[in-house]
């Protein structure tokens, strides 16, 4: 390997590597609980909705659109669960195809705004997720709602495969479902021209208006299974739900792309960054540190590893 | 006057005078001698033009490298004041980075700079160069498209702005008063993206010249030209002597020799980053100067093969209108180049983007192959799937999505065919669109921005023509190309014709008409005005339709 | 009038130094903790209130001899989950969620620990007359009601009957229900005609909504003499909206925590009246109860914790800037003292 | 005057005027309350934090880059303010220019990450705020400390001219200044060709990253005022004081984008798009709905406010 191919496989792999650093710093802390199987899985498992938030944000982002609406989307779709399967008593089963739709609705309002009228993505989906936010607590009457059907539990949180719940393996399969679209179908290369250089996307007869709502719905959709998940880990829906997951997913969604495919919004990156920065922070509780210290930790981390992949690459300009 | 067929291992060309021997210096006496022979592999001494006791501008050993591109080694030049000096060199070989180091947008990796005998030291601020007297017009002339004329006019600029308030005012009277004395039309408060070309590249030239000091300066010039027809050419050409006259020092890069030789007094010619030979123009033949550009003979002459009238005709466009166009037909024969041009604002080159549905059109018919479409209902979509492709002027904004792999450029129109991708597969398709263009790029997986600028238009024209279309619609395909790249994309366009595409080229080159096009429709206000075939598409014919009275009339 | 006075009484009742109450039988704390593990999960470890009474219990363990660990947090329900497991999976005998971590928020982790043998509990969230949440084994409880029926009294005794009040809630916290129940039963009992006006505000919308929403009210009820904040973090946008309004001489704001920087407000006259639980006591109260459960003895519903009126004269024994639980006086460290059996 | 001029200035001044109907509207339904000058000069005095929040997006943001850490930038300072001054009896007259300092160390320490490093402002700025929350934190031991010097309260709240509060006359004045530097300096020329054209600039001689950095100083420093002015106006300071402002910070921005100068973001749309969506939301306060209504209303009111000033335009495309 040449000098260049080692800087580049570096970069590639440098927040997995500091990423394992950092678990073995609280490892040597407090082999005992950290370093457990038990720990993993729950961290695995717990961080799953995130992990999906997140890819709900790469998608319409390499298209060049922000979804910001996302966080309350999912907590509108865990709200609507909680309401129609514990209140309403109509069986998961029908819930979660009528809250897919939900979130595709969503989506594709945000994208017939933003493509109709011309606004940019970032005011009218600002816009979208104070509405949203506005009926959850409306039909919520900003009440937590708890109740969900066992069966929802036991395919979310309870059941588990080599001890991890399934939400994780859904995550995972939504991020190479997600990786392999961006990598390697004709959509994701559209995506990506269409972020990158639009005029040139349109004038090689890339469907630009298409793609972009077609990012928006995929977001909405992927926000909306953030949603269902949320409520069968938590088993229940509370009206505040998703707001704080909106920041976390994008310093996880940049972060994301420094990793695995530098310089682009990638899902496997997203995965890798979302459980550094988990990581960190579980380790700080297990550990016993402040809380303030998880904030020092999450900014730190989040700069320091951006830092440390611009090093690798020579400080390299992109567009990220 | 014709030169004498030498081998470039023969000796100095005529005319063309090598530097290292006007220093009295040997080849091989020192390390800089020595590297400065193996750089360009020049065989051939170099001697200096104009020696001057205190020159305007001198520049020495200015050497850059980015990573691993040498872009610049050990480059000397001099500029007398008053003297207009061209600046040549293929594609890539480090004009705009040199024009870049003065501008303070590069710090060199060594290298001195003298303004007018004072040491200026390196590297620049950005900005700074205008302290001491330079000014630019960059390639693509760095004009902020959604901005106004007069916020480009004063943006940067510390010669006509106080710190601390920009008063509109004046500064729009500045500005009309700047534009009447260079003879613009121009009203400062457009927006720029709303001025045509020739009118872009006429402003940023006379910005340039507002942010010379009154007395002297250095006025770099990069690549101007291949935007304006050949009268503002000439426009040009006239400001520029003025300001000559004036005591300005220009310095004018151009990949048109002729402009070359109409303007210039000396020229300096760059080749992989480094000086082969600096010259004095005057009576300095064409294929000398080719010759040491290229580092090997360029053929001349036409590139297509004879039209064959008996061939069928592939493309009818019949009533096509647009805001600027007023109802206008014609066909074009399979395998055959059907030139378009015209002076600015005639409209041929709008067809092009209407044909494609890049633009929408008001009204028309386009038939291919017998299928017949409103020319007003074609996207670039639906153009794409009949078979019809658009190699847009503007490579930066439309051709290329410079920060992504060539690669995937290279595979863009593709996409529809398939749904799922393999990038090794990609890579390797690219590989062979490479070869079979002439691309020189390390590797697919390179980013698009990191080509020279006749690379990336190979690029572009490989992107496209490996759909083997049925159509093809060229706006400028040269543009800001050099003489080699040049040709070798003329030989691409001919493949194509072989294999019977049709072809629609506008230019304002006429000599690029005259290599490549069986027909030329000259364009006047929005109609044809003349067609021109056989032994009429020659450069000088087509300047005298573009410029004869207003009579349509039919060359045979 | 009779309501007036019984207000009044009321209120003079809670302003003294509140004296110990024992929740239970006595029971040697030291011997039958030895070796079990507890697990506090805040509701988040950045809310001061919430911190304090862990840290509380951090100190009581450690003189007590067994092992207490706080779950720290910032209030996600992830981070809760999280906190479940490590308890589940570490050897923890009980997980306390401590003081709003609601086990509605996670149900399926509450389950769980409970099939590993960990007894969860949730202490300071409920009111006493409600049932424990979402299956937990045992809830200690707080008189919330009684809370609510105080900042009524108060407001009637002060108006002499003529209160015309907005109060802000925030329906998600299991204790509103309980507090709201309390003001409206005093007002129905001592006040008949008094008017009051209820207005949610969820906990997340607090910095964003109360200002303009009580600004609002200001404008439109030109009569508005009290403004009850039944979480006292809340008075911190209700002054402001207050000051700039220009009514500090007719509205006047009474809470509910005894939060340190509230008590500060009514020393500088913008916060008239705030009832205030002491947080160690607390941290006592919830230990002793959790202890209990561990130890086989009679569950403790009741915490016992009293609340205490400070107004701008009754702030003796609170320092300035006010600290948390002082003002209390310290009957209560005698008295659990004795009940665990530590002399 | 011609069509196109009618329209320009209707779209200058669309957003003024739905601003006036929604006035109108509320008006009508409460003309007791609402339409008085004690409403409207609470409406104006109580949202001057927000207005210079705003002001200190807009001139990053013109430059192209983003500073999510403004918020946590104005929690940081209002904390050790309260700090400085209540706590340890620093004069409120040394503390002003002790936090203007901070605001603008915190500015400089973001740029020079974003510009020695080239890292995407967004992530940095993410990070570092963060980061600033956990300081906030650590400095006040979560607790809200009260008890500020009523001199500041007097200069912030208490004292007014025509019965508004002296902090909107100071919000003004930063709306000024802000203006006219992005439209009468050089700098603010500067800023906007880098914004919108990085390359371009620095071919024009732009200092592109020291006009980088001074658009994040002054950034840092306009959230260190909206510190100080939280902190005079509620009389406290929170450790999560200024976490809610970011996102209706940014709706301001991009609303404000669309009036006065539309297509840039500009100081006076800025202010005109706070107090129209404060006004909005203090008329349905005065009117009496529930709170939910504040957030439909607030989400659609910015979505709809685009839309008409986009259909004004003719559903121009323009880069914001
Ligand atoms: N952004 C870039 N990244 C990497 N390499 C580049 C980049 N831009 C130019 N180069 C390389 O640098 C060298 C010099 O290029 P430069 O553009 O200065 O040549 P030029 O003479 O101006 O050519 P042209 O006539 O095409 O503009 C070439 O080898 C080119 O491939
Ligand atoms: N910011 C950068 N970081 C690293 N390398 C760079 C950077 N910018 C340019 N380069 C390098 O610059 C070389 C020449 O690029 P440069 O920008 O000077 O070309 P140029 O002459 O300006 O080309 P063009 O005429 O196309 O603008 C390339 O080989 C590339 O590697
Ligand atoms: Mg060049
Ligand atoms: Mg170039």
């Amino acid at each position: 390997m040449t000098r260049s191919d080692w800087a580049e496989q570096a970069e590639r792999f440098g927040l997995i590597f500091v990423w394992i650093v950092v678990i073995l710093l609280f490892g040597a802390l407090r082999p005992d609980s950290f370093l457990t199987w038990s720990n993993f899985s729950t961290i695995l498992g717990s961080e799953a909705v995130l992990v999906i938030v997140t890819l709900g944000l790469i998608v319409p982002l390499t298209a060049g659109d922000f979804d910001l609406s996302i966080a309350q989307n999912l907590t509108l779709v865990s709200m609507l669960t909680a309401i129609l399967n514990a209140r309403m008593g109509l069986p998961i089963g029908e819930v979660i195809p009528l809250m897919l739709l939900v979130g595709a609705a969503i989506g594709a309002i945000n994208a017939a705004i933003i493509l109709y009228f011309r606004v940019h993505s970032l005011i009218v989906t600002l816009g979208m997720g104070t509405f949203l936010h506005g009926v959850t607590l409306w039909v919520s009457d900003s009440q937590t709602i708890g109740g969900l059907s066992p069966a929802l539990l036991k395919y979310v949180i309870i059941n588990r495969l080599f001890g991890i719940p399934f939400s994780f393996y859904y995550a995972l399969l939504l991020a190479l479902g997600v990786w392999y679209m961006l990598g390697y179908t004709a959509l994701g290369q559209q995506l990506l021209f269409t972020g990158r250089g639009r005029e040139i996307a349109r004038l090689s007869g890339v469907p630009v208006g298409r793609v972009r709502l077609m990012a928006l719905v995929i977001s909405g959709v992927l926000g909306a299974i953030a949603g269902i998940l949320y409520a069968g880990t938590t088993g229940s829906a509370n009206p505040s739900s998703g707001t704080a997951l909106l920041l976390p997913a994008f310093a996880a969604a940049f972060l994301g792309a420094t990793c695995i495919k530098p310089g682009r919004f990638n899902a496997l990156g997203s995965v890798v960054a979302v459980y550094f920065l988990v990581t960190g922070i579980n380790g700080l509780s297990v550990v016993g540190f402040q809380t303030f210290v998880q904030d020092l930790f999450y900014g730190g981390a989040l700069i320091l590893a951006v830092i440390i992949s611009q090093l690798v690459s020579g400080r390299k300009e992109r567009a990220l | 006057m014709r030169p004498s067929r030498s081998s470039r291992f023969q000796g100095p060309a005529e005319g063309i005078r090598c530097r290292a021997y006007g220093r009295g210096q040997q080849a091989g006496e020192s390390v800089r001698g020595l590297r400065r022979r193996l750089c360009g592999g020049l065989q051939v001494p170099v001697e200096a033009g104009i020696v001057e006791a205190a020159p305007r501008l001198a520049i020495s050993g200015l050497t850059k490298s980015f990573g691993g591109v040498h872009a610049l080694r050990d480059v000397d030049l001099t500029v007398a004041s008053g003297e207009i000096h061209g600046l040549l060199g293929t594609n890539g070989s480090g004009k705009s980075t040199l024009i870049k180091v003065l501008a303070g947008v590069h710090a060199p990796d060594a290298g001195r700079l003298e303004v007018d005998g004072r040491q200026v030291s390196l590297p620049l601020a950005p900005g700074e160069g205008e302290r001491h007297g330079l000014a630019f017009v960059h390639q693509n002339l760095a004009l902020l498209p959604e901005a106004t004329v007069i916020e480009n006019l004063i943006a940067g600029d510390r010669r006509h702005l106080g710190r601390w308030h920009i008063d509109w005012a004046a500064q729009t009277r500045r500005a009309r008063a700047l534009f009447e004395k260079h003879g613009l039309r121009l009203d400062p408060r457009t927006p720029v993206e709303d001025l045509t070309q020739v009118q872009r590249a006429e402003f940023a030239i006379v910005r340039a010249a507002d942010r010379l000091a009154d007395t002297g300066g250095v006025l770099v010039l990069d690549e101007p030209t291949p935007f304006l027809p050949l009268d503002d050419v000439r426009e040009l050409f006239g400001l520029m002597r003025r300001l000559a006259g004036q005591g300005v020092s220009i310095v004018f890069v151009s990949h048109d020799i002729d402009e070359i030789l109409e303007i210039t007094e000396r020229a300096t010619i760059l080749r992989d980053g480094c000086v082969v030979s600096t010259f004095v123009t005057r009576n300095t033949p064409r294929d000398a100067i080719v010759r040491a550009i290229v580092g090997s003979d360029v053929a001349g002459g036409r590139v297509i093969p004879a039209p064959v009238d008996t061939a069928p005709v592939r493309v009818r466009v019949e009533d096509l209108t647009s805001a600027t166009l007023s109802p206008l037909s014609f066909e074009v024969r399979a395998g055959e180049v059907l030139g378009l041009t015209g002076l600015l604002g005639s409209g041929y080159d709008e067809v092009p983007y209407l044909l494609a549905g890049a633009r929408s059109a008001a009204g028309g018919q386009l038939t291919v192959d017998g299928q017949t479409v409103a020319v007003a209902s074609v996207t670039p979509a639906r153009a794409k799937r009949d078979g019809i492709v658009l190699i847009p002027g503007d490579r930066q904004k439309a051709g290329l999505a410079l920060d992504i792999s060539l690669a995937e450029n290279a595979m863009l129109p593709l996409l529809g065919k398939s749904r799922t991708i393999h990038p090794d597969a990609r890579n390797k398709a690219t590989r062979v669109l490479m070869d079979r263009f002439g691309v020189k790029a390390r590797h697919p997986a390179q980013a698009a921005g990191e080509l020279s600028g006749g690379n990336q238009q190979k690029l572009v024209l490989g992107k496209w023509f490996q759909l083997g279309p049925r159509l093809v619609l060229l706006d400028e395909p040269t543009q800001g190309i050099d003489v080699g790249a040049r040709r070798e994309i003329f030989e691409r366009i001919a493949e194509l014709c072989a294999s019977g595409t049709a072809v629609i080229c506008a230019t304002s080159e006429f000599d690029q008409l005259e290599a490549i096009a069986h027909r030329v429709l000259v364009f006047d206000r929005g109609r044809i005005k003349t067609q021109l075939k056989g032994d009429h598409v020659a450069k000088q014919h087509i300047a005298e339709a573009c410029y004869q009275e207003d009579r349509v009339h039919d060359a045979i | 009038r009779d309501g007036v006075e019984a207000a009044k009484a009321e209120i003079a009742a809670y302003s003294g130094q509140p004296e110990f109450t024992a929740p239970g039988e006595p029971f040697d704390a030291r011997a039958c903790m030895k070796g079990k593990k507890i697990l506090t999960i805040p509701a988040s470890s950045a809310i001061p209130f919430i911190k304090t009474i862990a840290d509380g219990k951090d100190a009581l363990a450690k003189t007590l001899g067994f092992e207490h660990r706080q779950w720290e947090n910032q209030g996600s329900p992830t981070q809760y989950i999280q906190g479940m497991e490590y308890g589940a999976n570490n050897g923890f005998n009980l997980i306390s969620l401590l003081a709003g971590a609601d086990p509605r928020f996670f149900q399926p982790q509450v389950i769980g620990a409970q099939g590993k043998g960990v007894k969860v509990v949730a202490s300071h969230l409920t009111g006493l007359e409600q049932e424990p949440p979402a299956g937990v084994d045992s809830a200690t409880a707080i008189d919330y009601r009684k809370a609510g029926e105080l900042m009524a009294d108060w407001t009637i005794a002060k108006t002499g009957g003529k209160v015309n009040a907005l109060v802000l809630t925030s329906n998600e916290a299991l204790s509103t229900d309980s507090i709201v129940d309390g003001l409206k039963s005093a007002f129905a009992a001592n006040c008949p005609d008094c008017a009051f006006e209820l207005a949610n505000v969820p906990i997340v919308d607090w910095a964003t909504k109360v200002q303009p929403l009580v600004q609002g009210k200001l404008q439109t009820n030109a009569n508005l003499n009290y403004i009850i904040p039944i979480y006292d973090s809340m008075s911190q946008f209700v002054v402001p909206a207050i000051q700039i309004a220009g009514k500090t001489a007719q509205v006047k704001v009474a809470t509910f925590n005894g939060t340190p920087f509230v008590l500060d407000m009514i020393r500088d006259g913008s916060v008239e009246m705030d009832i205030g639980e002491n947080l160690d006591w607390i941290s006592h109260a919830m230990l002793d109860a959790e202890m209990r459960l561990l130890c086989d003895l009679p569950a403790v519903r009741d915490s016992k914790v009293p609340l205490k009126v400070f107004d701008a004269e009754h702030m003796d024994g609170v320092s300035k800037p006010a600290k948390a639980s002082e003002g209390y006086g310290d009957a209560y460290v005698a008295g659990y003292k004795s009940l665990w059996k530590l002399e």
